[in-house]
């Protein structure tokens, strides 16, 4: 097992190098100055100059990006244009709300999606099954951004339950900690705090867990219902076992194995959705600063963001096939 | 209740291996079948009968053999005997006699008791047949656990002696292993050993060595015999192959196409095929005793051209002795002398008298 | 790709030159590498699928393989044919040694050497028609044909109709299937025909269809064949000679009718008394050999004779030392054995246990009669 | 639909007259091919029925949108009546109202249809072109320039696709093409590997091995033999992101990147326009999330039963 | 305008209400006459950083305007000058030395005396400010107003000559060329009075980055009302009350600012109370948020948008196209259409209350049919015209960029032009674009303006040749290097009515409106003035009830 993690750490170096590569040279073929975008307005030729000079944007590209790459070998990602804070610690202060949220998504999602895809597995073709798997399908078509809306629209405009944007109220006097608000709440005793926050998390984690929540629906009445039919189950069913001992150990125990995938993909993907519902909630995430820093053209902060989510990402996976490898056996040993 | 323990004590007397355990039928057999019919209905698709008219008795320690190609019902039949069948989809009629009720009556929990400890089953693919990701020791003890009340100790340590008893090494270590460490023969094993954990009255083995190696496959046989021979369990033998019912079975039963088409003790069926489809499978397989160059005589077709039997006679397609009633007059299974045989026009007795026990 | 370890007989094979003898294999041996390491992937052993193989077959005639699942007999067919890597020793067919042959010349060399699949529903590419399936290797190879007459023709000889053509595999039984695949493989009419597992996906009562029409294929159009089988009565029906394979090794080979009559090899014994004869009479009176264990893995084969893990006639000299050479014992009678001779002598006996049966199971046979 | 039965012994091979083989000597017709037997279970599908009709109607709409309507469409003729506090609804000159900027709301979703099909169908024809080509040479070629390409692969999938698509479109600039580009090129790794994949699994295929051993040419195996049955998974694929695509296309729209001009008929644009005029007219936003979700649902409907059928465990 | 009135008028009252209702507490029910609780405001983005000096940004000003103090404050209400911690200034005659009295007893929030050596400190700091600082993304205030520094490119064109203490409260301002806006840009958050003692400590103007200086993000340290507490990065500003402020000391607790980008979820917010006021509402939004119940408020406008035309693109270099185009406008129609209640229509460059603004100037009425005609006597009637507009940006002067181009196309497209959309995201591109290139046509631009000064507006429009406006007009620029250099506003005034003549001759752009940038709070806020030039300090508000 440590010899595969390995191996496919190793296997991570040239990825990330190759998209530090590719990061570089596209971030530089961003039209538009982010000179100009610091300066705004009233931005004249001098000033510009001077800002491209003071972080060495009129370079050459090959020497700016050997500068970066000695840069991050000593642990330095360099600063965000825009603010001046270094990129590495804007990152660990938004990472934070964005992993929260990311975390209750996919907890909804495999909270409320597992029992809906075994219960509808288990009464396939009946009534229910039909609701749940038409039910899933909505979930996967409707763009979240559109889901976002709606809920704001429902659930906080129209009915006013729910608070429609950041992630904790400002009248609260939280102490934070760690930066994961619900996490300091618990920790701090402040229990409205982290009440609050997890009032704030709501709406947003409702409309980014929605479509891995359809998902693993989907995944998981698929795999339930392929594994039902699989011989051990008939040779359980001969043992006399009773249903209960039948659905946990040997329908639910060898179905979640695919899931387990899917929610680690899925887990993988929620960046992506993360920009579109950081955006419409206002949260104030990485999603949240990484599109602003593409409009800003803030080089590094989108340079480091990226290769810092590549990362995430392909950890995840590695963490989902090393979890595959405990809870399935027959990849343990090879 | 207290485990009783001759199975793994083989001094121990046979006899007393069912006591109170339920009574026989009325009939004195273990399990009687009666005109079991199995239709599987798919919406939107006709009702295809996988099985009808199947009847059959198992005595007590008798070993019965059901023989068929693939699609023939005799996997069918076993399920059904089970209550493995799905509910959905599928009508079980006719009649499966246990202790005197019909099982096919039985709610689905009153069956999940019955199975297992009663009667047990060994599956064709040791493969898929166990669980790739519970440890063995788990599937072996919850069988223990669920039909006897056993400490989770106790069930290990009797899983332990069952491998020991069906000669998978090194017990203890087994125990925490994987299927997949196993080999195939070692996982049939394995599923011998969890069907007879709880020394079952009747053990089904459908086609328990078609995925083995022949070696393997007589090691397995002998095994199951030693076994079923120690816990006078009774067996219902399933499979393809001749050979395997040869030397097991008390009784075969032929069947083809979801009907039984002969039926009689393994020495007259072998020695006198009289249904034509039997006589052409026995024809058509190579021996490795008949003298070489022997010509086999295939039966034409293939198992799919079928008459359905409501048409005449489902094999009449095949059929090398078809007459024309066999394509317009379904025939019924009918005592024939030392058998009983579906045949309008069976091959000719030409056995010597003395063999004979005319009715 | 060849073995440094495994490489003594590099020796070059004369040519054999006995017109009569048309495949002549020698030394064969495919080595498969288990890639590992934690970083970069590198070989750390090997599966010694095929290790040292010697086999001629004479025109016209039938070879026979048989052996258990693991045991190489698919991996050596395929080897034959160029389908797996060779990782040393030569295959002459025809005058040919194809197993140096490279690209294009070994292309052109597949039209004289063909094979049949196991599983027919598997080796017929689904979206092919049968038209399709049966022309494209007579097109790859620039033959010349009509194609109404040629598929019409080679049809008729497996006994399907013309209507065929134009359907699809899924379209056909499973001895319908494998008809067309042995169609497809004489279309070039080739010299040599490997038949791996030819009927052992099929029903029982459609295997004899199958086996008969390549015993007629055979007599029509002179086919030599390697017929490669688990069954050994099939094996046995269809081969003028057979041998047998364990653990990457032939152990015995001699003409069909000697192995069955007496099989030399403690294996070749074990094997047969172990097939079950639809014979109510045979089953009950026959010995039977049963061995103890599992195939050793062909990645970690035991030293000596490979067999000696499970051997019921293991001595304690030579078996786990030494491996045995295939030696003639009899014209034509060739057996991989230190104790060959004094096994059938009878000097040395099985151990106590390894035989069972023998006289029947009187009990049960008493009980049946009783109940009767 | 699963049909629970005991494997291998299904009951239908047996006794079902009418089953495919028993006419095999006697009829000459034409074969039933693999793609015929699918197209007729997809027929047979009610999943597939629903998901053509709604992907049928959204062509069918963007197609004749010019004669269903009698406004050009991002005419802002009637912006006059529009004030940031009032839109004017539904009425019979305008039967679904009018949009914030003064347009003809019916008109705007009709001619957004067309956008939403032309985007959809441009980008994944991009991504599917290129990423087949890429998953050809991949897994027909292997060697060092499959090494190549995967890796390149793996690269691209480090990013989540929406961002490697926002990226490309800020690169690329606000226009229709950008977006087109930006979504067709995010779509790129997901064929490659998936063609590259199912190619290398059939590789292993029996039938590969016997047109090898048949003296087949390696090129024409992988175009005459692999390809065929490896493109099966991607054609599905294709029809499922297509969907993907016009949520995407809606998406970019959404964070600004999409097409330029306010008043064109865009879903995701109108969408966002719709955004500040939720309280007086919801519909607004409304009708095209709802557009885009009803036609994203056909394209995964119908990709949903294509799969089925074209899913060699559902053949029977 | 009248409605404007009302709005104003409002405001007063609103904080007239706050007197009469202080002391009943807020939930926290802090001792003292102070009303307590939390004021939590929206603006539309983070600062920048906290030390003004460096700052150019409208939020950071906001921000500093609770901690910081100048000399020179402004009347409640309006953008002229109003003492502050400076009692009373007098100037001379050559307009080149200003004397100031000082307020006495002012500490700042460390402690530190404010007094005439602080005065001078900070004086002598902007003066001196190291090169790395001196560009337009730091300084830029004090480079743009006193036009150099001691050293570094642009030394020796500084107008600022020394700082002279006599006693604590009286400090005397050299210039070496006369700044007729000299008082006026003293209110300026960027020259407000900062900490000696804070800024030696915790300020290094020669870093890298001053944006992440210690000052400039734990340690602002002014006079204000209002002391800094912390601030998250990314989410929130929390200033607590400034027990010992020398005036009046404010009445809430607590003051936190948050960012919130979306002008759309800037309204929401406060309808459903999350934050109690927000800053730049958006057009759309005010109609729901008052019928919600909330509070709407208008600044008096000091913010133009004009409708941008390039004359380096045919056919807008021929003066009777723009003519056209400015007849073609329905100036009210648009204000309706897209600006917020309270915006005015716009004749000049520069909002009424700034100095120079005359109605007697061409004033282009909506007149289609000259428009059309115009366009054929220019042969220019069908022609396309790239119009350039923002996206996804509320600016003060253009609440509803799309909006307010659609208007402006519909209208251009009835007199027979053709319009072709190019829209960018605001920041960088389409600054990019419309100000760094002269790749575009039409645009739309505006501007806030930061005190009151004539130069501030006209001068930055039409001071020079730009990418912007692609036109060479030297008589023009001279004029207003000429007037920007007269030393009071007396004089000024002429040239400035007549620039403003030209300009409106000349049409290098449409000035189309006013916008009065709108503000809501929730229902239980009281005695927020508002300022046109943004000068709100918090001191006044109370929240709760």
């Amino acid at each position: 097992m440590l010899r595969f993690v390995l191996r496919r750490l190793a296997l991570l170096v040239p990825v990330l190098v190759g998209l530090s590569i590719l990061l570089f040279a596209w971030v530089r073929a961003l039209p538009g100055d982010p000179a100009r975008a610091l300066l705004g307005q009233r931005a004249t030729p001098e000033g510009i100059a001077r800002v491209n000079e003071l972080y060495g944007f009129n370079e050459p590209v090959l020497q700016q990006y050997l500068l970066y790459v000695k840069a991050l070998l000593n642990g330095d990602f360099g600063r965000s244009i825009q603010t001046g804070q270094p990129v590495l610690e804007s990152f660990f202060e938004k990472f934070p709300a964005t992993v929260e949220l990311g975390m209750s998504a996919l907890l909804l999602a495999i909270v409320v999606g597992v029992p809906l895809g075994y219960y509808a597995a288990r009464h396939q073709g009946r009534f229910i099954d039909t609701a749940i798997v038409s039910g899933s399908l909505l979930g996967v078509v409707t763009p979240v951004f559109f889901l976002a809306i709606l809920l704001k629209l429902v659930f906080a405009q129209w009915l006013g339950w729910l608070p429609t944007s950041f992630r904790q109220d400002a009248r609260i006097d939280a102490t934070h900690i760690t930066n994961f608000y619900v996490l300091d709440g618990l920790m701090t005793q402040e229990w409205d705090a982290a009440w609050n926050a997890m009032v704030h998390l709501a709406l947003p984690a409702i409309a980014l867990g929605t479509i891995p929540l359809a998902i693993i629906v989907r995944i998981t009445r698929a795999s339930v219902a392929e594994v039902m039919h699989e011989d051990y189950v008939r040779t359980a069913e001969s043992k006399g076992l009773s249903p209960a001992v039948i659905s946990r150990r040997h329908i639910l125990r060898n179905a979640l194995l695919p899931v387990t995938t899917t929610i680690g993909l899925q887990a993988g993907l929620l960046f992506a959705g993360a920009v579109l519902t950081e955006t419409v909630f206002a949260f104030n995430g990485v999603g949240q600063y990484l599109f602003s820093a593409i409009s800003q053209r803030d080089y590094p902060v989108l340079q480091g963001y990226i290769l810092f989510i590549a990362l995430i990402y392909a950890l995840i996976n590695l963490a989902v096939d090393v979890g595959y490898g405990i809870i399935d056996p027959r990849v343990r040993v090879s | 209740m207290t485990v009783t323990s001759e199975f793994l004590d083989s001094s121990a007397a046979p006899a007393g291996v069912h006591q109170g355990r339920g009574n026989l039928n009325g009939d004195g057999t273990l399990l009687s079948v009666r005109d079991l019919a199995v239709t599987f209905g798919v919406r939107g698709q006709r009702e295809a009968r996988a099985v009808d008219e199947v009847s059959f008795d198992i005595r007590p320690g008798e070993h019965i053999g059901l023989v068929g190609e693939s699609g023939s019902g005799k996997s069918v039949t076993s399920l059904a005997i089970m209550g493995l069948l799905p509910d959905r989809g599928v009508k079980t009629s006719g009649e499966v006699r246990y202790d005197n009720e019909n099982l096919l009556t039985w709610s689905s929990r009153r069956m999940s008791s019955l199975r297992g400890r009663d009667i047990a089953m060994v599956f064709q693919d040791p493969m898929t047949s166990l669980n790739p990701v519970v440890p063995i020791g788990t599937q072996v003890t919850e069988i223990l656990r669920r039909h006897f009340e056993l400490s989770k100790g106790d069930a290990l340590a009797r899983a332990g002696e069952l491998l020991q008893k069906v000669g998978i090494p090194d017990p203890k270590r087994r125990l925490k292993e994987y299927p997949h460490q196993l080999s195939g023969g070692m996982r049939q094993r394995m599923l011998i050993a969890m069907a007879l954990a709880c020394e079952p009255r009747l053990l089904i083995a459908d086609e328990p060595t078609t995925a083995l190696d022949v070696t393997i496959q007589a090691q397995i046989l002998e095994l199951l015999k030693e076994l079923v021979a120690d816990t006078g369990a009774a067996l219902l033998m399933i499979t393809h192959d001749l050979g395997v019912v040869a030397g097991l079975c008390d009784k075969v039963n032929v069947m083809y196409s979801g009907r039984i088409v002969e039926s009689a003790t393994r020495r007259v069926l072998f020695g006198n095929p009289r249904h034509p489809y039997t006589g052409g499978l026995l024809e058509s397989v190579p021996r490795l005793d008949s003298p070489r160059g022997a010509p086999l005589t295939p039966i034409p077709g293939s198992p799919t051209n079928v008459l359905p039997w409501t048409h005449g006679c489902a094999f009449a397609p095949r059929c090398r002795n078809a007459v024309d009633d066999c394509r317009r007059v379904t025939p019924a299974l009918r005592p024939d002398g030392d058998r009983e045989l579906r045949c309008h026009n069976p091959l000719s007795d030409d056995l010597p008298d003395d063999q004979r026990t005319d009715a | 790709m060849r073995d440094p370890v495994t490489a003594q007989s590099a020796e070059p094979v004369a040519t054999p030159q006995d017109d009569d003898v048309l495949v002549s294999v020698r030394g064969l041996k495919v080595h498969f590498p288990i890639k590992g390491g934690a970083i970069l992937a590198r070989t750390t052993g090997h599966v010694y699928a095929v290790d040292g193989v010697d086999l001629e077959i004479r025109r016209g005639t039938t070879l026979g393989l048989v052996g258990e699942s693991g045991c190489g007999k698919s991996t050596l067919g395929r080897a034959i044919l160029r389908l797996s890597p060779v990782t040393e020793g030569s295959v002459w067919i025809d005058g040919v040694d194809v197993a140096t042959l490279q690209g294009e010349e070994l292309r052109r060399q597949r039209q004289n050497m063909q094979m049949v699949f196991q599983d027919p529903l598997a080796s017929l590419n689904p979206r092919q028609s049968i038209e399709t399936i049966l022309t494209e290797p007579l097109r790859a190879h620039g033959i010349a044909f009509d194609a109404r007459t040629k598929v019409r023709e080679l049809l008729d000889k497996v006994g399907l109709p013309a209507s065929a053509a134009r359907k699809y595999p899924h379209e056909f039984s499973g001895g319908q299937r494998q008809r067309i695949g042995i169609a497809r493989a004489i279309a070039m009419e080739p010299a040599f025909v490997i038949a791996d597992e030819p009927v052992s996906a099929l029903d029982v009562s459609i295997q004899a269809q199958v086996l008969n029409l390549l015993e007629e294929l055979q007599d029509e159009l002179g086919l030599t064949y390697l017929v490669i089988a688990h069954d050994l009565a099939v094996v046995r029906h269809v081969s003028d000679e057979v041998a047998v394979m364990y653990l990457g090794g032939i152990v015995e080979q001699a003409p069909s009718d000697d192995l069955y009559s007496e099989p030399l090899h403690p294996y070749t014994k074990a094997l047969m008394s172990a097939v079950p004869v639809p014979d109510p009479v045979v089953e009950e009176n026959r010995e039977r050999i049963l061995l103890t264990g599992d195939l050793p893995s062909p990645s970690n084969p035991p030293a000596g004779c490979r067999f000696h893990t499970r051997c019921p006639f293991r001595q304690e000299t030579r078996c786990d030392t030494e491996r045995p050479e295939l030696r003639e014992l009899r014209p034509g009678h060739r057996v991989a054995c230190h104790w060959a001779e004094e096994i059938e002598a009878g000097t040395i006996t099985p151990r106590a246990g390894a035989v069972t049966g023998g006289g029947g199971d009187e009990a049960g046979s008493l009980s049946f009669d009783q109940r009767g | 639909m699963t049909i629970p039965l005991p494997p291998a012994q299904g009951p239908f091979t047996g006794n079902d007259p009418s089953g495919p083989e028993t006419g095999a000597y006697e009829e000459d017709e034409r074969g039933l091919s693999l793609w015929r037997g699918a197209w007729r279970r997809l027929r047979r599908n009610p999943t597939a029925i629903v998901g053509a009709l709604i992907v049928l109607a959204f062509v069918v709409v963007a197609i004749i949108a010019p004669w269903l309507t009698p406004y050009e469409p991002g005419s802002t003729q009637w912006s006059g009546e529009v004030s940031p506090t009032s839109v004017p609804g539904p009425s019979p000159d305008h039967l679904l109202g009018l949009d914030r900027f003064g347009s003809d709301l019916y008109t705007q979703m009709l001619f957004g249809a067309r956008q939403s099909l032309v985007y959809g169908v441009v980008s994944t024809a991009l991504g599917l072109s290129v990423g087949t080509l890429l998953g050809v040479l991949a897994g027909g070629l292997g060697g060092w320039v499959d090494t190549v390409i995967m890796r390149a692969v793996d690269i691209m999938l480090s990013i989540p696709s929406l961002l490697l698509a926002v990226s490309i479109a800020a690169v690329l600039g606000q226009n229709a093409y950008s977006i087109m580009i930006a979504i067709g090129v995010a779509q790129v790794p997901i064929f490659a590997r998936l063609l590259r994949g199912s190619m290398l699994s059939q590789n292993k295929g029996d039938y590969v091995l016997a047109a090898t051993a048949l003296g087949i040419r390696r090129r024409r195996i992988i175009i005459g033999h692999v390809l065929p049955n490896s493109v099966g998974p991607t054609i599905v694929q294709a029809t499922l992101n297509l969907a993907t695509a016009i949520i995407e296309v809606a998406a970019l729209s959404f964070l600004g990147l999409g097409e330029s001009d306010p008043a064109v008929a865009e879903w995701g644009r109108m969408l966002v326009a719709a955004q500040d005029r939720f309280e007086a007219a919801p519909r607004l936003a409304l009708l095209p999330g709802f557009a885009i979700a009803v036609t994203a649902l056909g394209f995964t409907l119908l990709g949903e039963a294509m799969r089925e059928a074209l899913d060699p465990r559902t053949r029977r | 305008m009248a409605t404007t009135a009302v709005l104003a008028g409002a405001a007063l009252l609103l904080s007239s209400c706050a007197e009469s209702e202080r002391g009943n507490g807020g939930e926290e029910g802090t001792e003292g006459e102070a009303g307590g609780g939390t004021f939590v405001f929206a603006g539309a983005a983070e600062p920048e950083l906290l030390d003004p000096a460096f700052a150019s940004d409208g939020e950071t000003f906001r921000v500093a305007r609770q901690i910081f103090e100048g000399l020179v404050g402004t009347e409640p209400g309006t953008a002229d000058p109003a003492p502050l911690l400076a009692k009373e200034w007098t100037v001379s005659e050559d307009g080149l030395t200003y004397d100031f009295t000082l307020e006495t007893g002012v500490k700042f929030h460390d402690g530190t005396d404010f007094n005439a050596e602080a005065v001078c400190f900070n004086f002598d700091r902007w003066y001196n400010f190291p090169e790395g600082v001196q560009s337009d993304d730091f300084a830029y205030y004090y480079g743009k107003l006193f036009r150099g520094f001691a050293e570094g490119p642009k030394a020796g064109e500084g107008i600022y000559e020394s700082c002279t203490t006599d006693g604590d409260d009286k400090v005397q301002i050299q210039l070496n060329s006369p700044f007729a806006g000299f008082v006026a840009a003293l209110s300026l958050p960027a020259l407000s009075m900062q900490s000696p003692t804070a800024l030696q400590e915790y300020q290094d103007d020669a870093a890298s980055n001053v944006n992440t200086t210690d000052y400039s993000t734990k340690h602002p340290t002014g006079t204000g009302p209002f002391k800094f507490e912390s601030w998250e990065r990314g989410n929130q500003v929390t200033l607590s009350r400034n027990d010992d402020y020398w005036g009046e000391v404010a009445k809430v607790d607590t003051v936190r600012v948050v960012a919130i980008e979306d002008a759309k979820a800037r309204a929401t917010a406060v309808q459903q109370g999350e934050v109690d006021g927000a800053d730049l509402i958006g057009p759309a939004d005010l109609q729901p948020l008052e019928d919600a119940g909330m509070q709407i408020m208008a600044r008096e406008p000091f913010t133009v948008l004009y409708l941008g035309m390039n004359q380096k693109t045919k056919p807008l270099n021929d003066i009777k196209v723009r003519q056209a185009i400015a007849h073609a406008i329905d100036k009210e129609e648009v204000a309706a259409a897209s600006l917020p209640e309270g915006s005015e229509i716009a004749i000049n460059f520069m909002p009424q209350s700034v100095t120079g603004w005359t109605d007697d100037v061409t004033t282009y009425d909506y007149d289609p049919e000259k428009a059309k005609r115009l366009l054929q006597e220019a042969g220019a009637d069908g022609t396309t015209l790239e119009f350039n507009y923002p996206t996804d940006v509320s600016r003060p002067y253009m609440p509803s960029p799309a909006d307010t181009f659609n208007v402006l196309r519909s209208q251009l497209e009835a007199v027979g032009l053709k319009i072709k959309p190019v829209a960018d995201v605001w920041s960088p591109d389409y600054l990019d674009k419309v100000t760094g290139s002269a790749d575009h046509g039409l645009h739309l631009l505006g501007w806030t303006g930061d005190y009151n000064d004539s130069d501030n507006f006209v001068g930055v429009f039409f001071g020079t040749q730009t990418d912007e406006f692609g036109f060479d007009n030297k008589e023009l620029f001279d004029k207003l290097a000429q007037a920007r250099g007269i030393p009071t506003v007396e004089e000024q005034t002429p040239l400035y009515e007549e620039i403003n003549q030209d300009v409106a001759e000349f049409v290098p752009a449409v000035p189309i409106a006013h916008p009065a940038p709108s503000l809501a709070f929730g229902p239980d806020v009281t005695g927020y003035q508002t300022s046109p030039v943004n000068d709100e300090v918090w001191s006044s508000v109370t929240v709760g009830d």
